[in-house]
C-alpha cells in the first residue's frame, strides 16, 4: 500500500517538474521521472510475495511465479520512453540553436 | 595518429579490448533471448552502445567508415522488414503472427521456432536505429557564429 | 482479412527508406499506392460488415489469451475517415512537398502515421490501442516539426510535452485496470468489471481516461497545444491532424473505453456534455479575433470537436447518430479547408487574411472548393455540415438539454459569420491593383481538393442512405455498451 | 519489502534533487541515479529482463541528454519581469492544486487495488503454465512479448523506427527549400 502511494508521489513530482520548470531540459527530466514512476507502478502490481523470476529452470519445477504480463508490457513502455526522450532532445538541440536559450518564456514567440 | 579527434591514447588502447567484449556480450544476450533474461531490445541497445563507445573514443571519422549513416538506416529497414516478413510467414499457417517454425526441445539454443528470428530482427533494428540517432545528434554541430547561418555538416 | 490495414502501411513504411535511396519517385509512388489500397479495403469493409462483426485473433491465440482485432460498425466508420483523408492528403502532398527538403522522410512518417491510425482503430486490446496511439503521436510530433523553422519546433515541443503527459495518464489508467482485473482484452475487461466491487477505482480510471483523451483531442481545458501545432504543420499534415488524428486518438478511443469497457453512466455523459458545450463556445469565440487563416481553422476545429462530444454525450440514439455523422463530416470539410489554406499559402506565400487580396480570379478551383467547405462548416442546407448539426440540435431538444441546443445554434451562427469573413478577405474581395505572380496551384493539389469537395457535396445530398449504411451500425455499437463483451467473447 | 520502500524513498529524493538543482548536468546525473534506483527495484521485484533493458536504456538516454546540454555556458539568471512572475505564480499554484488532487484521489483508488504481494494472476498464471508447451521458450517474458503478444512488439519496433526517422527529420540541415 505504501509502495503504491510512494510511486504515485514520484509520478506527481515528475508532472510537477514538467509543469513548473521553465527550462526545457528540466521538462525532459520531469517527463523521464514520470515515465519511471509509471513503469515501476506496473511492476509493483505484478509482484508476488516469495515469487520467482518468470524463467523456467531445468533442475527444479518452480511453483509460484511473479506475474509476467506487466513485465512484458513494461519492456514496450521503456522503449517508448527512450523514443520520446530522443525526439525531445533533438527538438531541444534545434531550439537551442535557433533561440540560444533554454528558457521557455523567451522562446514564447507564439501566442498561447 | 592525430590526437585532437577522440580521447587520449590510453583510452584508445582500452577501448579496442572493451568494444569487442561489449559486442560479444550483446550478441550473447540476443541469441539467448528466449532462454535467459534479455532479448532483442537489450541486446540491440548494447550493440548500439558498443558502436557509440567506439565513436566517443576514436572520434567520428574513425567509426564512420565502419558504420556510417546510410548503412545504419539500411540495416534498420532490413531489420524491420525481417520482423514483418517472419510475421507474414505465420500467415501461411493461418494467422498473422503464428509461430509455425518447429519448436525443438526446450532448454536448447534453437528451441522456440520463430522467437529467435524475431529477436535477431529486433536486434538489427534497435542497434542500427539507436546508432543512427546518436550519429544524427553528433554530426549536428552548433554553428560557432550567430544562428542565422546554417549549421555546417562535418 | 483484417490485418491488411496494418500489414500494408507498415510494410511500405519499412520499404520507403530503401526505395527512396534507389530512385526518388519510387517512395512517393509506394506511399500513394499503399494509401489507395487502404481506401479500397476500407470501402469494401462496409460490405464485410453485412455478415456481422469480425474478430481476427492474432498468432492463432483465442481472444482473452492473445491479441484480437475487431471489425464492427464504429471501426468501419473510423477506417473510412482515416483512409479518405489519408488518400486526399497524400495526393495533395505530391506537389506540396516540393517546398520541403528530403521527401523520403516525409513519406515514411506519413505511412507510419497511417499505420498507427489504422492499427489503433481495429485493435481489440487495450494495451495494443495504447501502443498504436503512441506510434500515431510520435509520427505526428515529427511531422509537425517537419519544416524546421523556429515556430514549428516550438509548437512541436509544446505538442510533444502535452501529448506525452496525456499518454502517461492513459498508461496509468491502463495500469490501474490491469491491477484490478489483470487482463488486457477490452471485452474481457468489461465483462470482469461489471461484477467487480471497486467503484472508486473505476471512477478514478474514468477520470484519468477522460483527462488523457481530452488532452489528446484538444478539448477546451486542455487545448493549449492545438492552436500552435496546426498552423505550424505542413498543410497536408495539418489536414490529417485536425481531420483525423485528434478524432481517432481522442474521441474514438474515449468512446471505445467509455461505452464498451466501463459502460456509460450519468456522470460520464454529463461530463461529456459539459466538455462539449465549453469547447464549442470557447473555441468559436477565440476564433473570431484571428487573422491567420490556419490559426482560425484550428480554433474552429476545437469548437467542431466540441459539437461531436456534445452530440455523443447526450447518450440518446439520435444524439449519437448526430455526433458520429458530424465527426465524419467535420473530417471532410475541415481537412478541405486546411488544404485550401495550404494552396493559398503555396501560391501567395502568406497566411494572413488581411494581406490576402482576394485571389478568386486567379485561383478559381481553390476558391470554389473553399466556398463549398466554408458553407458546409457553417451548416448551409444542401451540404453535409447542415444535416449533422440539425440532428444534434434536434437530439439536444429531445433530450431536454435546452441550454446545449441554444449554444449549438449560437455557435453555428458565429461559425457562419467567421467563415464569411474568411471568404471575403481571402477569395471574393476584388483587388484594385493587379496581383502579379499568383498562379493556380499545380494539378495534384487541385485533384485532392476537388475529391474532398465532391465528397462533401455527395454526402450532403444523399445523406440518408449514407447514414443508414455507415453511421447507424456505428451508433448501434455504442448503444450496445458493455454487452460488446458477450459479442466478442461469445463469437 | 522494506528495502523496496527504502530504494523508492531514495529515488524520490533523487527526483527532487534533479528538479531543484540549477546546473543542468548535475540535474541529468540525478536523473541517472533515479534510473539506477529503478533498475535495483526491478531486480528486487524479480524482473531481470527489465533490469537489463532499463539499465542499458538508461545509459543511452544519459548520453543523449548530455549531448543536449553540452553547449550551455550561461546560467539563466536574467531579470524576470513582473508579468512573468505572475504567470509563474499561476503555474505554480495550478501545479500544486493538480498534484494535491491527484494524490488525494489516487489514494482512494489504490485502497481498492488487491493489496501488494498477491496479484490476481488471471492471465499471467495461464501464460506461465502454457509458455513451455505452446512456444518452447523457457523465458516466459520473451514468450509473451514475441509469441503470445507478438503484435505489440511489432508496434514497439515501429515506435522506435518512427522516433529514429523523427530525430533524423528534425535534425536535418534545412527544412524548407529557400
Amino acid at each position: 500500500m505504501i509502495l503504491y502511494i510512494l510511486c504515485f508521489i514520484l509520478f506527481a513530482i515528475g508532472i510537477y517538474c514538467l509543469l513548473v520548470k521553465k527550462n526545457l531540459v528540466k521538462k525532459i527530466v520531469g517527463l523521464g521521472i514520470a515515465e519511471y514512476a509509471v513503469n515501476l507502478f506496473f511492476i509493483l502490481l505484478g509482484y508476488r510475495n516469495g515469487g520467482e523470476a518468470p524463467i523456467l529452470d531445468k533442475t527444479r519445477v518452480i511453483a509460484n511465479f511473479v506475474d509476467p504480463l506487466p513485465q512484458a508490457l513494461i519492456l514496450t513502455s521503456i522503449v517508448i520512453g527512450l523514443g520520446v526522450t530522443a525526439l525531445m532532445v533533438a527538438i531541444v538541440v534545434r531550439l537551442y540553436e535557433k533561440y540560444k536559450t533554454f528558457d521557455i518564456d523567451e522562446i514564447r514567440r507564439l501566442k498561447g | 595518429m592525430k590526437e585532437e579527434n577522440g580521447m587520449s591514447l590510453i583510452v584508445k588502447r582500452i577501448t579496442r579490448i572493451t568494444v569487442s567484449l561489449i559486442f560479444l556480450f550483446g550478441v550473447y544476450i540476443v541469441l539467448h533471448g528466449h532462454l535467459t533474461p534479455g532479448g532483442g531490445f537489450a541486446g540491440g541497445v548494447i550493440i548500439a552502445l558498443s558502436f557509440i563507445h567506439l565513436v566517443l573514443a576514436f572520434g567520428k571519422d574513425e567509426a564512420m567508415n565502419k558504420l556510417n549513416e546510410s548503412i545504419a538506416s539500411i540495416i534498420e529497414s532490413i531489420g524491420g522488414l525481417m520482423f514483418w516478413g517472419v510475421a507474414l510467414l505465420g500467415l501461411l499457417g493461418g494467422y498473422f503472427f503464428l509461430n509455425i517454425l518447429p519448436k525443438g526441445e526446450p532448454f536448447r539454443l534453437f528451441s522456440s521456432g520463430a522467437i529467435i528470428l524475431y529477436n535477431i530482427a529486433i536486434f538489427l533494428k534497435v542497434g542500427a536505429g539507436l546508432f543512427s540517432i546518436f550519429i544524427a545528434m553528433a554530426i549536428f554541430r552548433m554553428p560557432a557564429g550567430d544562428n542565422t547561418q546554417e549549421p555546417k555538416k562535418r | 482479412m483484417l490485418p491488411i490495414f496494418v500489414i500494408i502501411p507498415l510494410g511500405c513504411a519499412f520499404l520507403i527508406p530503401i526505395a527512396g535511396k534507389l530512385r526518388q519517385g519510387l517512395a512517393q509512388l509506394l506511399a500513394n499506392s499503399c494509401a489507395l489500397l487502404l481506401l479500397f479495403c476500407s470501402i469494401n469493409s462496409i460490405f464485410w460488415l453485412k455478415s456481422g462483426p469480425k474478430i481476427y485473433s492474432l498468432g492463432g491465440w483465442p481472444a482473452p489469451f492473445g491479441i484480437c482485432m475487431v471489425l464492427d460498425g464504429l471501426t468501419v466508420l473510423m477506417l473510412l475517415v482515416v483512409n479518405i483523408i489519408g488518400v486526399a492528403s497524400l495526393v495533395y502532398s505530391i506537389d506540396y512537398i516540393k517546398k520541403f527538403t528530403s521527401p523520403v522522410l516525409y513519406y515514411t512518417l506519413f505511412s507510419l502515421l497511417l499505420a498507427g491510425l489504422n492499427g489503433m482503430v481495429i485493435s481489440g486490446d487495450l494495451f495494443n490501442l495504447f501502443v498504436f496511439l503512441e506510434i500515431t503521436s510520435i509520427a505526428s510530433y515529427s511531422l509537425v516539426a517537419f519544416g524546421t523553422e523556429a515556430e514549428e519546433l516550438e509548437a512541436a515541443f509544446k505538442y510533444l510535452v502535452l501529448g506525452s503527459v496525456a499518454s502517461l495518464l492513459i498508461l496509468l489508467a491502463i495500469g490501474l485496470l490491469l491491477g484490478s482485473v489483470s487482463t488486457l482484452n477490452m471485452a474481457d475487461i468489461s465483462s470482469s468489471l461489471t461484477n467487480s466491487p471497486s467503484r472508486d477505482l473505476i471512477l478514478y480510471c474514468l477520470a484519468l481516461f477522460i483527462m488523457g483523451f481530452a488532452l489528446k483531442s484538444g478539448l477546451v481545458p486542455f487545448h493549449a497545444w492545438l492552436p500552435d501545432a496546426h498552423p505550424a504543420a505542413p498543410a497536408p499534415m495539418s489536414a490529417m491532424l485536425s481531420g483525423v488524428v485528434i478524432k481517432t486518438m481522442g474521441i474514438y478511443a474515449l468512446l471505445r473505453v467509455l461505452f464498451n469497457i466501463i459502460g456509460i453512466s450519468v456522470i460520464a455523459s454529463s461530463i461529456l456534455v459539459w466538455l462539449g458545450i465549453i469547447s464549442m463556445s470557447v473555441g468559436v469565440l477565440l476564433a473570431i479575433g484571428q487573422w491567420d487563416f490556419k490559426r482560425l481553422l484550428a480554433y474552429h476545429s476545437i469548437s467542431q470537436v466540441g459539437y461531436v462530444i456534445f452530440g455523443i454525450g447526450l447518450g440518446t440514439p439520435l444524439g449519437i447518430i448526430g455526433g458520429l455523422f458530424h465527426l465524419f463530416n467535420h473530417s471532410l470539410f475541415k481537412s478541405l479547408l486546411f488544404l485550401n489554406s495550404g494552396a493559398v499559402e503555396f501560391a501567395t506565400g502568406t497566411r494572413r487574411l488581411d494581406q490576402l487580396k482576394g485571389v478568386s480570379s486567379e485561383m478559381p478551383v481553390t476558391s470554389a472548393t473553399s466556398l463549398v467547405a466554408s458553407l458546409s462548416i457553417a451548416g448551409i442546407p444542401p451540404l453535409c455540415g447542415f444535416w449533422s448539426k440539425l440532428i444534434i440540435i434536434i437530439a439536444a431538444f429531445e433530450a431536454g438539454n435546452i441550454i446545449g441546443a441554444l449554444v449549438c445554434i449560437f455557435v453555428a451562427m458565429v461559425t457562419l459569420a467567421s467563415f464569411l469573413k474568411v471568404q471575403k478577405y481571402a477569395f471574393i474581395q476584388k483587388s484594385q491593383e493587379i496581383v502579379s505572380g499568383i498562379r493556380e496551384v499545380p494539378l495534384f493539389m487541385l485533384l485532392a481538393m476537388l475529391f474532398l469537395a465532391v465528397l462533401c457535396i455527395g454526402v450532403g445530398l444523399f445523406f440518408m442512405p449514407f447514414v443508414e449504411s455507415v453511421i447507424r451500425p456505428a451508433s448501434e455499437v455504442l448503444l450496445e455498451g458493455t454487452n460488446y463483451a458477450k459479442l466478442i467473447l461469445g463469437a | 519489502m522494506i528495502e523496496l520502500s527504502i530504494i523508492l524513498i531514495l529515488m524520490i529524493i533523487g527526483a527532487v534533487v534533479a528538479m531543484e538543482i540549477d546546473d543542468l548536468l548535475s540535474s541529468i546525473i540525478a536523473l541517472g541515479a533515479v534510473g539506477i534506483g529503478l533498475t535495483l527495484e526491478f531486480l528486487l521485484l524479480r524482473a531481470p529482463d527489465l533490469a537489463i533493458t532499463q539499465l542499458v536504456v538508461e545509459i543511452l538516454s544519459l548520453i543523449i541528454l548530455i549531448r543536449a546540454t553540452i553547449e550551455v555556458n550561461k546560467p539563466l539568471a536574467q531579470a524576470v519581469s513582473l508579468q512573468k512572475k505572475i504567470m509563474h505564480l499561476a503555474y505554480f499554484c495550478f501545479a500544486i492544486i493538480f498534484v494535491a488532487l491527484f494524490i488525494r484521489f489516487s489514494y482512494l483508488a489504490i485502497r481498492q487495488l488487491p493489496d501488494f504481494g498477491n496479484p490476481i494472476m488471471k492471465m499471467g498464471g495461464q501464460y506461465a503454465e502454457q509458455a513451455l508447451k505452446k512456444t518452447g521458450a523457457t523465458n516466459i517474458v520473451s514468450a509473451i512479448i514475441l509469441d503470445f503478444r507478438g503484435y505489440d512488439t511489432l508496434g514497439e519496433a515501429t515506435i522506435l523506427f518512427t522516433s529514429v526517422i523523427g530525430v533524423i527529420s528534425v535534425l536535418r540541415l534545412s527544412g524548407r527549400k529557400r
